[in-house]
């Protein structure tokens, strides 16, 4: 790559409270196609990390293979990267966060990356609560490999190819719900207003927290019979409600009508504020939280905003119930029982 | 005229037992009572692919002598399985003894003139003495246990003793389990006076050895190194290695005030997602393996390419069993070295390392470790069912408190504070083809980088520039040549003959036998290889020889591969030994096989000196 | 002084462009054209892992002595890629010709003295005559094809055609394409008149040649081969491998009346579920296939056992890039042989197929199924990048009428009903090691038996019984030595000389040059391989010569590993000449190489006869 | 194996309508353990296929590994079996089916099998609507390998070793409905009066036909503590209504009062009836069925029976629009398009 991003930036630019500029949070230069909504998403990202003043060193940023999984190269150039292979960003994330729970684990994954070579690594992290953000980058086709089908893929929507999609599509929001994900949300490359707030509720929530977001490819997925290309996901969009992240604050309240907003509290005590449809949404029902995706899904529309929140299940290092200490931080003298069990070990086996 | 096999303190005696039905723990009970009289003892259990009701067969070799490998043949038959009987008795060795359940007569098809029978009536002795069919079916094995204690002469209160420590937290059992014991001892004493010519006599032969499967060992010596992630999913033989390492981190790596555990181990959906949770504990600084069979390594080969071309540390235990497929799961062979050593597609080569005994388990189980965190490349450890899950007699463990790990190449913060020149996660600035890792976290500013699986350049970036990528390869290669120098060496035995013999893992010990008895006839060296790649002593010893016997447990000579690919020696100076039937390969075999082709080969007389 | 290039059809041209910027078709309309001018053509795109943004290279040689290999270096390069044009105007070679855009002046740094600049204002007469940015862009590639057009004297008429052809369907279209070419050549015209000594003239040395991909071949061959049944999963470079099988299915294989579909292709969830894809419908007598490359070739492993032991016909099409693990996903390489050949743990062996043109793939393609169902095995068709993703000259695809498919030993119903003995799924019944297999449901009461992985006897049963499985793996060993005689036979050409060149694959068109050279000074023989396991050809042509070159595109000379361990034959007899950066093998590397290497072996004097 | 099944059969032993005797549909003898309730499952297979008149010959059964999918060398012994690897009986059901959409397609899994290691193809498989049977049979363990537990093992029921299992279980029939699945039923091993009639009708429902079959592993899953034994299932077991089959006879009756019985009629005109709770259950709604098991689950109850049952999409055959006829019968003339085409076809390519 011989692309060289200008160094220059405006003196004054401003600083988070960490005294980090958004710099900090960059990556290298893209080199997705122009448009991406992958590209969207990393500026989502670099923008939460900021305004969460994470330090970016204690941040991990792990994908599989994949357009999509490309991104962790374009954002966060402080942070520890792994591109690892296609499907597996759930196993190789668990196993880092098992050395080491203290840092924030950002997966990246594409939905051809989730939804089928990594289906069952998806579902088997969502089922052990791995506190992490996993995010979909969704558009319904496989990008890098010059847009085939992927399982999300609507019926009957039509690629680059023209040939409609004959299988239904998956879901991802719906299964992860079915799994037990702790935060559950949908949004859009396009609607950073939406997005970042949702990517800072999940890099708060303590546990697993699954963003699905649709993400057109705007090569492959923009012919005007796939229903997953810019402007057919605009026409078609039906978000519950526009996030705004506030720091902490209030505590969640369950109760209130209608048309009103509605405050979710998260883990470290800062809260989603909801703007809430007409309709009543209950955050904290797996069900409610099913049923709706599937109404709004009967009308052929997408649902977007946060879904479902839960923060009470313990996670991964909570449920196999680790020392509070980073395991990889463990010295030898404190893992190795050492000489002195040996004479009795060895002989209980005389 | 029959001529009656007798021996005292060697012999063969194998158990036919029904699986499920609680013969392993009264047969194990026999092999430690053999121990505990001071007299070495090998112990085979042979069981089937199931769970219940399949016949089960455990061997037992007492050898004065200490050699604990397969013999082959059989004096002595405990034939309490009908399913099997005629199988069994037709095997036993002339002169040898068939000990069966004479409630039932035998069939009239049982002529045999050559042999011994020893009828013992367990299930009339048992319904006479228990009601309930649950301890009808437990007790009968103890029974002829206690035979057995009879007819060998064996001092009855090492089993008393065994029996007591057994049950220590269940004192009520203690007694039914001696009368037991007692039932039989007395029947047969009554009944079969002097007409066995096998026993085994008090020695003190076995030192301060222990008894310890080879899983165990290995699973310990994870705790020992420091090893604190271990992702896996169940398969035989393997299994055995990760409870052992969670029954041994439960013991010594629970913090005593919080009750928390200073380890942790998932059970994977699968062994793709067991290595990557490996790869990713290792790339983020802990110490993790994970341990697998043959189907387990054909799925995580994938992954294996990948940690040695981003050079990740990946400690892997293969516990081999009978390939290819599903094979015979509970079997072993030795059949999945260049499934390990050349695992994944695209030019790589992983480290392997080669146990043949318990105590070996734990060491290379450490040094594992150690190296792959020197090399940042996987390690695999060729274990394998023979060794992994049968009780074997060997040194005990121990442990140097001075010994430090090698955590290899690692900048800590400090050292990247104060890095001079610009780090590059993939430059080889020692010049022995390793470069310097980093781990996640470490520090604010310096040594973030990208690790990937596609091509990189020595800063981590991404790069399809062909010199780039051939230049990272042939600095692999670098590395390779520096692995040579670190791994276990080769043990050597002799160094005059034109013939020599290698052999690794658990031929060892049948081949060390075959050695003593082939040596009294022939002038032969040997060596026992202990890592891939081969250090230079290997390649000396192949230098030295005209004729090279390689003893293995698999059907395409794999290791005989392994060496002329990676040697560049002529393969007909190769004579293949090899057993590929998924029973531990016999001392009688290798004696009879190098015997016989020995003959072939020409000169076998000592070089010049 | 500047010594021009000066040539007529024998030089190389190299463009460098932007992925995604419509360049592709633009390069390709060039070397159509020259094809068309009845002038071998060899055309190679270096494209990038990317979408878009990222440069790309056409290399296009143009050979009137037919050489369609790299030939290495560049005498001609069209720049009109800013991010690598620096790189571009230093590996131009002396005396050539640098063509870029000159709309913008070329940077003061840009001072070589030894090459001839032809600058023409590409974006400047874009934008002169179109207005909207998606037709700037693409009328700038047509309109460099034009001024070259001019530069190397080819006849402009041959683009017009090609124009007129390839958009016969979108007839508005021709004619903006038209004046595009007209614009450059008309510029260079004007401007660079008699400064290229480079020219394309018309001859007629391509006879009933054709181009194609390697992978087109393929595909097509898998329909000519009756194959119904395509599980797969896309992967760079294997997937135009699915997409021309589905292309040329929905061409032929659609009924005419139902308009349904005489095949199933399903686009799998990973590697694993298309090779089980496969592997179930060769089970039910269907033909049956997947493409993938490295990454799926180690993913599909398992399931490669499973069809190796179980005796099922997998037909496997493994198109090669750059690996370890991800590697280099869209550069060459052929370093899969050894995961292709011992794939998965255990004793495994498979066939492999190593076409070097797009006619072979199609041939390798129909004999590789015909193999599969009559060995019973897997067979893996060792394409790779270059080959399949290329647009190759070869000769036309044939096809001969009579020949019949060839569905190995399978029972019908008849047959089954009029069985005498006893039918035995895994009896070798004929010596060859092959036995009878039934398909399900072909008859109500004979031929039904259980397929598994794990161990088996002659009745399909599964056994522990050591022997009875070793019998089984030994019978696969002469299933083995039958597929020696029935696989392709290596090409060997002279038979005097002591020296001997040995290479397979895309390396052939180099190889095949690099030997005219060598050969007028040095006598030298050669072989081409065209299948593994290796025909009596193979050992004999090794056993005739002191000393045997390599040709690889590999690090770790995997074809060598193959040879000396399946033939026993003495690695040092070997010379190693590999290339392992990715990029297609070049002629003149080779020739450099072995020359530079022959110097060092003795003896190149032909052996007496 | 030494066991010999007694040959000998009563004279008089009735045949179906197709002149079989039940021995015609049984297998070699299990090996599994005594009382392994897999083995029950075998037997209703068996009934199934007899009372259904099926030849046995044209039904293909496929498995994983397992003790559950050791299975099928104990039932069917006049069908081809294949068992293939761990996890991967889908898609070799798949490329079987592909190959010969003419027979009946078994396949046999366990809660390992599918549940985990399997998890990415039995999503797909029935994305797919592959026309088959899928029966798990689920112990909620790793029969095999000595009673690990499984990803279906309730949280906190413990396995052989006393210690409870932390995760979430997966509920494999929500999985199946969530997945497109056309019938979904769930049953008890002990219970062949459900058992069986659900059976045949997933046998005669053109599609993917899921049964997840509750079945205790007597030996590693039968602590008190345990949630899948067979005393802890039969107290908790609370089944949708007893399911009668009867053949070919009438239409589904949708609107029906609770506390009656209602007629499903399944694909080929034949029917179930089926028992209906005072409460109202409506098959033909996935919401419904989501709702309903989660429902019952919450109450710590297994919901068994007939969960959802639609046959109208299309199987894999229809959705990618194969010929009718098997594609292993069609004859090289058939599929080669000969020499004929390639006059045109090489001139295509100069
Ligand atoms: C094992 C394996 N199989 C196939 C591939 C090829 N491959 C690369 S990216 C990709 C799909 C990417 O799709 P998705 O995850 O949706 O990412 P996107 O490019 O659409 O963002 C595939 C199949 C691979 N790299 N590895
Ligand atoms: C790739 C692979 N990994 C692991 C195994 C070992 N193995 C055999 S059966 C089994 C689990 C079986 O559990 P389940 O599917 O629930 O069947 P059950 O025995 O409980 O009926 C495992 C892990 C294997 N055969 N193959
Ligand atoms: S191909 Fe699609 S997904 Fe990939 S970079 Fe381009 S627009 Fe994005
Ligand atoms: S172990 Fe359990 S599942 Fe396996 S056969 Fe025995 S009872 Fe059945
Ligand atoms: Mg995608
Ligand atoms: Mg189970």
């Amino acid at each position: 790559m011989t692309f060289i991003r200008p160094n220059f930036r405006h003196p004054e630019l401003s600083t988070n409270a960490i005294g980090q500029s958004i710099k900090s949070y960059e990556g290298a230069l893209s080199t997705l196609c122009a448009g991406c909504g992958h590209d969207s998403i990393s500026a989502a990202i670099i923008k939460s990390c900021f305004d969460l003043n994470l330090q970016p060193h204690k941040i991990a940023k792990i994908s599989g293979i994949g357009c999509s999984s490309k991104t962790p190269t374009y954002f966060l150039g402080k942070a520890h990267g792994f591109n690892s292979v296609h499907g597996r960003m759930p196993s190789v994330t668990t196993g880092a966060n098992m050395a080491n729970r203290d840092l924030l684990y950002i997966g990246v994954s594409g939905d051809g990356d989730t939804a089928s070579i990594g289906m069952g690594q998806f579902a088997h992290v969502v089922r052990r609560n791995l506190n992490m953000v996993y995010i979909v980058m969704n558009n319904g086709c496989y990008g890098l490999t010059k847009g085939q089908d992927s399982a999300t893929a609507d019926k009957g929507s039509a690629s680059k190819k023209g040939v409609p999609s004959v299988f239904d599509s998956i879901d991802l929001c719906q299964l992860a719900l079915q799994l037990g994900a702790g935060m559950v949300a949908r949004s859009f490359s396009g609607d950073k207003h939406q997005l970042i707030p949702l990517i800072k509720a999940a890099i708060r929530h303590p546990g697993f927290a699954f963003i699905d977001v649709v993400s057109p490819c705007v090569t492959f997925n923009n012919t005007p019979a796939s229903t997953k290309g810019y402007e057919w996901v605009r026409d078609h969009l039906e978000a519950t409600g526009t996030i705004d992240f506030i720091p902490a604050k209030s505590e969640i309240t369950i109760d209130y009508p209608p048309g009103t907003s509605r405050q979710v509290e998260l883990h470290d005590g800062s809260e989603l504020v909801l703007q809430k449809n007409a309709e009543d949404y209950d955050l904290s029902s797996r069900k409610a939280a099913m049923n709706r995706i599937e109404a709004v899904r009967e009308q052929q529309h997408i649902l977007t905003g946060l879904i479902y929140h839960n923060e009470s299940a313990a996670d991964t290092h909570g449920l196999i119930n680790t020392v509070r200490q980073p395991l990889n931080e463990l010295s030898q003298q404190t893992l190795c029982p050492g000489s002195g069990v040996l004479d009795s070990l060895n002989e209980s086996l005389r | 005229m029959m001529n009656n096999i007798t021996a005292t303190n060697d012999f063969v005696i194998r158990f036919a037992n029904v699986n499920g039905s609680g013969s392993a723990s009264a047969n194990n009970l026999f092999s430690k009572a053999v121990f505990r009289l001071g007299v070495p003892v090998a112990a085979k259990n042979i069981f089937p692919s199931n769970i219940q009701g399949l016949p089960t067969w455990f061997e037992v070799r007492i050898s004065e002598q200490g050699y604990l490998g397969r013999r082959g043949g059989y004096d002595f038959v405990v034939a309490v399985n009908g399913q099997t009987m005629v199988r069994d008795y037709q095997e036993l060795l002339p002169g040898g003894y068939f000990f069966y359940d004479s409630s039932k007569r035998l069939p009239d098809t049982f002529t045999r003139e050559d042999i011994t029978l020893i009828g013992i009536p367990l299930t009339d002795i048992c319904n006479a003495h228990y009601t309930e069919p649950r301890l009808r079916q437990i007790f009968k094995n103890i029974i002829y246990v206690g035979a057995l204690a009879y007819l060998f002469e064996m001092d009855f209160t090492v089993f008393e003793d065994s029996i007591k420590s057994q049950f220590a937290k269940k004192a009520k059992l203690i007694e039914p389990n001696i009368k037991a014991l007692r039932l039989g001892f007395d029947y047969a004493e009554e009944h079969h006076k002097a007409c066995c010519g096998l026993n085994i006599h008090r020695r003190d032969l076995n030192g301060d050895q222990i008894m310890m499967e080879g899983n165990a060992a290995a699973g310990l010596g994870a705790v020992f190194a420091g090893a604190t992630v271990a992702g896996w999913y169940p398969i035989t033989p393997s299994t055995s290695v990760v409870e052992a390492f969670e029954k041994y981190c439960k013991a010594y790596r629970v913090d005593e005030q919080s009750g928390q555990n200073k380890f942790a181990i998932l059970q994977a959906e699968d062994e793709l997602a067991a290595i990557g949770i490996v790869i990713g504990a290792s790339w983020n600084g802990a110490r993790a393996f994970t341990a697998t069979s043959g189907p387990g390594v054909s799925l995580m080969s994938e992954f294996l390419g990948l940690a040695y071309f981003s050079e990740i540390p990946v400690m892997l235990m293969d516990i081999q069993r009978t390939g290819p497929s599903t094979g015979m799961p509970t079997r072993t062979q030795q059949s999945d070295l260049l499934a390990a050593a050349y695992a994944s597609h695209g030019d790589t080569k992983n480290v392997l390392l080669f146990p043949a005994d318990p105590t070996e388990c734990f060491a290379h189980t450490v040094i594992g470790f150690d190296l792959a965190e020197r090399l940042q490349t996987p390690v695999i450890l060729m274990s394998d069912l023979d060794l992994g899950m049968n009780v074997h007699q060997c040194d005990p463990i121990n442990w140097d408190d001075d010994y430090t790990y090698d955590r290899g190449k690692v900048l800590t913060e400090e050292q990247l504070e104060h890095l001079g020149e610009r780090w590059g996660r993939y430059l080889d600035v020692d010049g022995d083809g390793i470069p310097y890792r980093t781990i996640p976290g470490t520090h604010p500013e310096k040594g973030a980088f990208f690790t990937r699986g596609s091509s990189h350049d020595e800063y981590a970036a991404y790069t399809e520039d062909g010199t780039v990528y051939a230049r990272g390869m042939e600095r692999l290669l670098v590395k390779w040549d520096t692995a040579k120098t670190l791994v276990p060496k080769a043990d050597v035995s002799g160094q005059s003959a034109s013939v020599g013999v290698i052999y690794y893992g658990t031929s060892a010990w049948s081949a060390d036998e075959a050695l003593e008895t082939l040596r009294t006839t022939h002038d032969i060296d040997a060596m026992r290889i202990k890592a891939f790649p081969f250090g230079v002593e290997v390649r000396e010893f192949i230098e030295a020889h005209d004729t090279l016997f390689v003893i293995e447990q698999n059907r395409d000579a794999q290791m005989k591969t392994l060496l002329v690919n990676e040697l560049s020696v002529d393969p007909n100076q190769f004579v293949e030994v090899l057993n590929i039937d998924g029973m531990p390969i016999t001392a009688s075999y290798l004696v009879e096989s190098i015997n016989r082709q020995l003959a072939d080969v020409q000169s076998t007389v000592p070089r010049e000196a």
